[in-house]
């Protein structure tokens, strides 16, 4: 134990500096972690780094960020949203069979339906009834799977037909940059500006944070509730509807594997389950992370087994250093 | 006061600093105790008493410094490992697990459950249940419990941080003549207060910190209340009354601000009766659990009531949500921080919090317009806001400014101050007594209660006494001092002299 | 005995619930008999694993995604091991593989406490860390199983001074489970350990204030979990006498399970009764169904609904205590 | 109308495949006039939840058991129990081990075999695939895995350029695609293990240069072979229908017609578009109007009594 009878504050030396700069803007070395799994990428496969794999890299990671947006806004009240998985399938598989019989406007429509009304019994039950977000969304995610599969066997021979306008946002590049951005730069700043700007984002951080605090300033937990979940939902709908567009192949479970890389992009991203805490920039860059690693092993050839293990090692690994460099405790 | 016999210290602390990233919350303190000693700890909010105790305790590891146990450097790496040397900490924060029952708290930390149950009864709690869930107990018992668990083990050295601030004058009496007898027994404590009467009535020597570092030693004596004050702050404060009762407020015309007629709550509260006029700080006291909770948790909208009716300027109204006070222009300052703070956001957004509470609140937020109205805030409590990204990094008596900062901020016209000056250093007691008496000035009022009964003679300008759920007397604050609130909050009548009550309402 | 009820108020609920679905069952199906309930008690058997393996971790104030691939692996690796070896070999193996599983929940432990990583994301990588093993181990279903092992949950317990028709309702599999459980749990639950659990479960920061050692227990709360998730494995490889690499549905149900029993997410409260009369009443259900024909997708739909509208009505019962 | 309780069990949901499997087998009871009631277990889980299944459908007191297995040896038990109990079990797309149980099952390594076979001719017997796999750890594909590495070892100048496991999943499928295109790799050919026309879509859409593409008969599949530029592919077929010969053999069972062999293999087809005989059957095959999903082969010769609007109807006895 050294002895530091001054009262001065020593001057930092760079590193200490850095790293107050780092855990400042958390972002950086996040950004610095993507970076890296790029290079390493490029190092691994040269010449893999090009712009037509720049655009699909965006074009994929674009839906599990707007997911990875739910989860972020669902996280910071302490909640999480298991059923966007569900929302957004049956939003692309309805949008889809749909486009067959009315125009793509109609569609969309019909197709947002059960984003709506899945979002609405979520917010009910868990902001009024408080049944735990988890089991609520799981509970509704099945609800909706079971619809989906009684609405399915409705249209078995009406074929399918993706709204053009769909196909063009998820697949197409105007001068080599998709125009998925298109949907996706407006929803993040909205993300962005309802959670640092509005009067409701103050507020999901504040019910995640401390609850009877919350309360006893006035707020009415149900109603926050009730306008996240159903946001949600819509999110988790227009995913799907960009979805659809990018694969453009309706499939009952089209959407579901999404579900659980979106809750790791946001807390890779530095959001707490435990709500209070978070934001969501990091979990864009976590969603790139991810589907960045996503290539990588889909790249090296290696037997499926150790592929799913370096997964594993890397999703830690990432994670725990990015703690690291951040932490100034 | 005991003489102190000078043999080698049993605790002795050097150069003891503390970083929290860029905050040092200490920077040199030292603190030596000797055998059988109480030593008070002081300072003001944030000068580093807390830190300082867990560093003590191994709760947190120091950045700098030497710990001597009996002469041997020790470093603590857990409140585990303390315990085994002895020094058993009771820290600011209740420490029992909140699922956890009593029995079982006990049975986790190795404590003979015999001795425990003498101590909490010989603290003021007869009837404990030691099947009651953590969570379910109130504030203050947790904190007797606390307390007797420490001395359940026989400590060496038993530390107190803030130990009586949110108990009750009764509980906290009873707290001081235990300790004493333990101290008396051989035990040292460091004892941690913002209450100088404590203090006297208590120790045999002070150490007193300013900004992170030991600034002075002083003995125990007659009179040195100022020497200590003077180290603490740097500056001298007097004790006198803010501002005079004003005599013209309960003759305000038109109607009272909240006029509470025959409020019940299950067996809480039987019958409650008194008006709280414009410009009004009015003085609750009562010992501990005789239904200020309830009547507080009524006026705040948090309690549905069993019967009885509240108007507000002269409507009737019905509370089902805090948000119904509120739009009433009623605020409520719950006395456990814990209760009103968002830990992980920053000062701002926790000042900030009423103004996007409504619905039609939820839009864009003119941050130019929050940025000065906050800073109004922080400027008019001083609030120090070195850890400003965390309230949780801020001291006690910090964050409790932020707490009432909110209501300012948003300027509601009735607050509802749960003991408010829980563990306040001095400085900023007169700020909030100041604070206080100066919205009153702008017509607002105050509803305020104490478990310091010398605050009511400070700050108010009536005092409503509740003993079982009634209110069993209002006295005018010219006779409100502490025999006779004590006498009254007893349940006992008012001696001969006194006039009769005249607060309005009263049944 | 009222104040006990009370106090468990939510498992004396779902068992009430759970004997209601068994006269519910008897009337759609009057022939609902002993070797039914066997089979019911086979299918419970990896569910309540999964979910002690679960509950251990919640209550302690984390979460085990790994639950399932937990399973998967050793149960993969118990069926290689006994592929094609003699009888007595399985006799090494059970202990190996539970060995296994309790080391493998450690380590899940240690990467949380040392990494600082929150569980969610490091039992999320361990998930597919165990996934990838156990297609290492075996790429496709495959090996094999003890049959004395398998014959362990097949059939009643026989008792030699009782009529079969009684002791036609005490199966094997259920006293497996029973005795698998409490050998851990209950020495665990009068244990200091067993307190230090729900402690760091409900604050740590109390806790850790009050002596517990927090890593040390964390670490232990997991690799119980691993040792339950091995105990699962092994049940499905008892069950099914081979092992398949690709994890079943045990992770959702195991979660499902958990808060139906009556434990709260984020620890310190419940017990492991709750969540096993859950995974009953889950998997009555589910035969309830079956014997019912409903349709298949509607199937989904209804188990959907009873998720949420029973722990919809217990939040609403805790709600209106609260008033009261 | 008919007497027959038939039982089902099932344990993949939300897979176009598995859908057309149900839709058949109801189709097929309807049509029989045999079956008074089907009764159906159809849900995500595993051997151990299959074997549940099984024991509730016994419990049921169904007359025979129509099982789509989990895993080859997995529900012996199971079945045996059923088998025991005189229940007719049988099992379709894969085939189980348990001696008491019948089998009409799609062969898998078959599958696979014939459509690398003609990918690797149409490669010209050398340059480098793309191997599309399934799910790993599942017996469909390690079955089918064998099928291949066969045709694998006939052409020695055939390389794996790329070996990744789609886990079925056509959102994965298209980005492992998309993400090989990006390296520059170049590639001759790309064998699917069914997910097939996010493959070719990719293709398109990329501006990549066209590669014979191998797939399954699923519609969209079928579409593309027949409607898109310059591809040249073939889908091998692998009708999901299978599930109703598995009820119409169930019936004859029950009906005290029982078949010389237990084990009946319905062998694949394959419709390729590089020839003129081959784009005639494709053309024929071919059903925009169905889920792209479905398997395009929705009767089996011989197997199926029901009509195309009976399947699509989806509606079993009763119903
Ligand atoms: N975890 C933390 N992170 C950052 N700063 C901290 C943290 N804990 C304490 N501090 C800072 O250290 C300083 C000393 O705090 P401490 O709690 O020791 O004060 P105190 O003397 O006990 O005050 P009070 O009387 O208000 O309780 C304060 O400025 C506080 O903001
Ligand atoms: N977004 C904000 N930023 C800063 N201060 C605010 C904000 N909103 C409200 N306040 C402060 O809170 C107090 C009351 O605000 P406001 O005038 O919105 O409430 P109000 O009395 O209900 O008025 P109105 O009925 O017009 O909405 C004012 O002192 C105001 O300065
Ligand atoms: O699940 C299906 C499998 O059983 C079948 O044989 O091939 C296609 C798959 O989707
Ligand atoms: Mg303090
Ligand atoms: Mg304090």
């Amino acid at each position: 134990m050294s002895d530091s009878a001054t009262a001065a504050v020593p001057p930092q030396p760079f590193g200490r500096r850095l790293k107050r700069l780092m855990s400042d803007q958390p972002l950086i070395p996040l950004i610095l972690l993507l970076v890296a799994l790029v290079v390493a990428l490029q190092i691994l496969r040269p010449g893999i780094v090009n712009p037509a794999w720049i655009a699909t890299t965006i074009k994929f990671a674009i839906p599990l960020a707007i997911f990875a947006g739910c989860q972020t806004m669902a996280m910071l009240t302490g909640g999480i949203d298991l059923s966007v998985g569900t929302v957004a399938t049956m939003a692309a598989f309805i949008v889809a069979t749909q486009g067959v019989y009315h125009d793509p406007a109609v569609a969309i429509a019909i197709a947002l339906t059960p984003a709506l009304v899945i979002g609405l019994a979520n917010g009910i039950g868990i902001g009024v009834f408080r049944v735990h977000p988890l089991i609520m969304t799981l509970g509704t995610g099945l609800i909706g799977t079971g619809f989906l599969q009684v609405y399915q066997r409705t249209v078995i021979a009406t074929g399918t037909a993706v709204p053009p306008g769909l196909a063009w946002l998820g697949t197409g590049l105007t001068w080599g940059i998709p125009n998925a951005l298109l949907l996706f730069i407006p929803a993040a700043a909205f993300i962005l500006f309802l959670l640092n700007r509005t009067g409701f984002g103050r507020l999901l951080y504040a019910v995640g944070d401390n609850e009877r605090a919350a309360k006893l300033s006035g707020v009415q937990y149900w109603q926050v509730i009730l306008v996240l979940y159903v946001l949600c939902s819509l999110l988790a709908g227009i995913a799907g509807l960009l979805y659809i567009g990018l694969i453009k192949s309706a499939s009952l479970s089209l959407a579901e594997p999404l579900v659980l890389p979106s809750v790791a992009a946001a807390v890779i991203g530095g959001t707490s389950i435990f709500g209070g805490r978070g934001g969501y920039l990091g979990s864009i860059v976590g969603a790139l992370i991810l589907r960045v690693l996503i290539t990588l092993l889909t790249i090296l050839q290696m037997p499926e087994g150790a592929r799913q293990i370096l997964f594993g090692v890397i999703v830690l690994g990432v994670t725990a250093a990015y703690l690291r460099i951040i932490e100034d405790r | 006061m005991r003489a102190v016999v000078t043999t080698e210290p049993l605790l002795d602390a050097t150069g003891v600093a503390k970083n929290y990233g860029a905050v040092a919350a200490l920077r040199n303190a030292s603190l030596s105790v000797l055998p059988g000693e109480v030593h008070a700890l002081m300072g003001a909010n944030g000068a580093g008493k807390s830190t300082l105790v867990k560093i003590l305790t191994g709760a947190v590891a120091a950045s700098a410094g030497t710990i001597r146990i009996r002469g041997t450097a020790r470093r603590m790496h857990s409140p585990a490992e303390a315990r085994r040397s002895g020094l058993v900490p009771v820290y600011q924060e209740p420490s029992l697990i909140p699922d956890l029952d009593v029995a079982a708290n006990l049975r986790l930390t190795g404590t003979p459950v015999e001795p425990f149950r003498a101590f909490v009864e010989e603290l003021g709690v007869p009837d404990l249940d030691l099947s009651e869930t953590a969570r379910d107990i109130p504030l203050a018992i947790l904190r007797v419990l606390d307390l007797a668990r420490a001395l359940a083990v026989k400590p060496d050295v038993l530390l107190l941080d803030e130990m009586t601030a949110a108990l009750p004058a009764n509980l906290a009496e009873r707290v001081l003549e235990v300790v004493r007898r333990e101290a008396r027994g051989g035990r040292s404590v460091i004892f941690i207060s913002h209450r100088f009467v404590e203090i006297a009535a208590l120790c045999d020597r002070a150490t007193v910190l300013r900004d992170g570092a030991t600034v002075g030693v002083v003995d125990i004596a007659p009179g040195i209340e100022e020497r200590i004050v003077e180290l603490m702050l740097g500056a001298k404060v007097e004790k006198t009354r803010i501002a005079g009762p004003d005599a013209a407020v309960s003759q305000q015309a038109g109607p009272p601000r909240i006029a509470v007629r025959n409020l019940a709550v299950g067996t809480k509260l039987a019958d409650v009766s008194f008006d709280l006029a414009n410009g009004e700080v009015a003085g609750l006291v009562a010992l501990e659990g005789q239904g200020q909770d309830e009547l507080f948790g009524v006026l705040a909208g948090s309690i549905r009531p069993s019967g009885g009716t509240v108007e507000v300027d002269g409507e009737r109204v019905a509370f089902s949500h805090p948000a119904d006070a509120i739009r009433r222009g009623i605020a409520y300052v719950p006395g456990d921080r814990s209760e009103a703070l968002l830990g992980h956001r920053s000062v701002r957004e926790n000042i900030a919090l009423p103004f996007s509470a409504r619905l039609r609140d939820w839009g864009p937020i003119n941050m130019r317009r929050e940025q000065a109205t906050v800073e109004r805030a922080i400027e008019r409590l001083q609030i120090d806001t070195r850890a400003q990204r965390e309230v949780l990094r801020l001291s006690g008596g910090n964050q409790q400014k932020v707490t009432i900062a909110r209501w300012v901020a948003a300027d509601a016209r009735t607050i509802l101050c749960f003991d408010p000056t829980r563990g306040i250093d001095v400085g900023t007691k007169r700020e909030i007594y100041r604070l206080l008496r100066e919205l009153a000035a702008q017509g607002h009022s105050v509803l305020y209660y104490t478990s310091e009964l010398e605050e009511v003679q400070l700050v108010c300008d009536r005092a409503i006494v509740i003993f079982g759920g009634r209110v069993v007397d209002i006295l005018p604050v010219a006779i409100a001092d502490e025999a006779a609130l004590t006498r009254a909050a007893y349940g006992l009548a008012r001696e001969a002299e006194s006039g009769p009550a005249n607060g309005a309402g009263a049944p | 005995m009222i104040r006990t009820l009370r106090r468990h108020a939510w498992v004396t609920g779902l068992v009430v619930l759970l004997a209601l679905l068994f006269v519910v069952t008897k009337l759609i199906q009057p022939g609902y008999g002993a070797a039914d309930f066997v089979s019911l008690t086979r299918a419970v058997l990896p569910y309540a694993f999964a979910v002690a393996a679960q509950t251990v971790v919640v209550i302690a104030g984390g979460i085990d995604l790994s639950v399932a691939s937990m399973m998967a692996l050793t149960s993969v690796t118990a069926a290689v091991m006994m592929a094609g070896a003699s009888e007595e070999y399985a006799l090494f193996v059970v202990p190996f593989v539970l060995l296994m599983g309790f080391c493998l929940g450690a380590l899940n432990g240690i990467l949380i406490v040392v990494s600082r990583v929150p569980d969610i994301v490091v039992t999320l990588a361990t998930l597919f860390m165990l996934q990838g093993a156990a297609l290492l181990v075996l790429n496709a279903p495959g090996g094999g199983a003890a049959e004395w092992l398998k014959a362990l949950v097949i059939g009643p317990v026989p008792i030699p001074f009782l009529p079969d028709s009684v002791d036609a309702y005490l199966p094997k599999a259920l006293l497996l489970l029973v005795v698998c459980l409490a050998v851990v749990w209950i020495p665990l639950k009068r244990s200091r350990t067993g307190l230090s659990l729900y402690a760091i479960g409900s604050s740590e920061l109390a806790a850790f204030r009050s002596g517990v050692p927090v890593a040390r227990t964390k670490i232990l709360a997991y690799a119980l979990s691993g040792l339950f998730g091995a105990m699962g494995g092994l049940s499905l490889t008892m069950s099914t006498g081979i092992g398949a690499p690709i994890p079943g549905p045990y992770l959702l149900a195991s979660v499902a399970a958990v808060v139906l029993g009556g434990v709260t997410l984020g620890g310190g409260r419940g017990g492991l009764l709750g969540p096993i009369v859950a995974v009953f009443v889950l998997r009555l259900v589910r035969t309830d169904l079956t014997l019912l024909a409903v349709d298949p997708n509607v199937t989904t739909i209804i188990e959907g609904v009873i998720m949420v509208i029973v722990v919809m009505l217990g939040a609403f019962l805790a709600m209106r205590e609260k008033r009261s | 109308q008919g007497t027959y309780t038939i039982g089902i069990s099932n344990t993949v949901q939300g897979n176009g495949w598995r859908e057309e499997m149900i839709c058949a087998m109801k189709a097929q009871a309807l049509a029989s006039g045999k079956v008074a009631k089907l009764n159906i277990a159809h849900r995500n889980t595993d051997a151990a939840g299959q074997s549940e299944d099984i024991r509730n459908l016994i419990s049921a007191g169904v007359n025979a058991i129509v099982v789509n297995p989990a895993d080859p040896s997995g529900i012996n038990a199971a079945l045996k129990e059923a088998t025991d109990k005189g229940i007719v079990v049988i099992a379709v797309d894969q085939a189980v081990t348990e001696p008491s149980a019948y089998i009409i099952s799609n062969n898998q390594e078959q599958y696979a075999y014939l459509g690398a076979k003609w990918l690797f001719q149409q490669m010209g017997g050398k340059g480098d695939v793309v191997y599309m796999r399934g799910a790993a750890g599942a017996s469909a594909d390690s079955d089918r895995d064998k099928g291949f590495k066969k045709a694998l070892a006939e052409f020695p100048d055939v390389k794996v350029a790329q070996e990744v496991f789609t886990g079925w999943q056509q959102d994965q499928g298209k980005q492992q695609i998309l993400d090989f295109i990006a390296t520059g790799t170049p590639f001759n050919g790309i064998w699917t293990s069914g997910i097939d026309n996010v493959i070719v879509d990719a293709l398109v859409e990329s501006g990549a240069t066209m590669v014979p593409v191998v797939g399954a008969d699923n519609a969209g599949f079928v579409g593309q072979l027949n409607n898109v530029q310059g591809f040249t592919g073939a889908a091998v077929t692998n009708p999901g229908s299978i599930g109703a010969a598995g009820v119409k053999l169930a019936v004859d069972i029950l009906d005290g017609k029982k078949p010389e062999e237990k084990v009946v293999l319905v062998e694949p087809q394959l419709w390729e578009n590089a020839t003129a005989e081959g784009k005639a059957k494709l053309k024929a095959a071919a059903d925009p109007s169905l889920s792209p999903e479905w398997p395009v082969s929705i009767m089996i010769p011989g197997w199926t009594d029901y009509t195309k609007e009976q399947i699509v109807a989806c509606k079993g006895p009763g119903e």
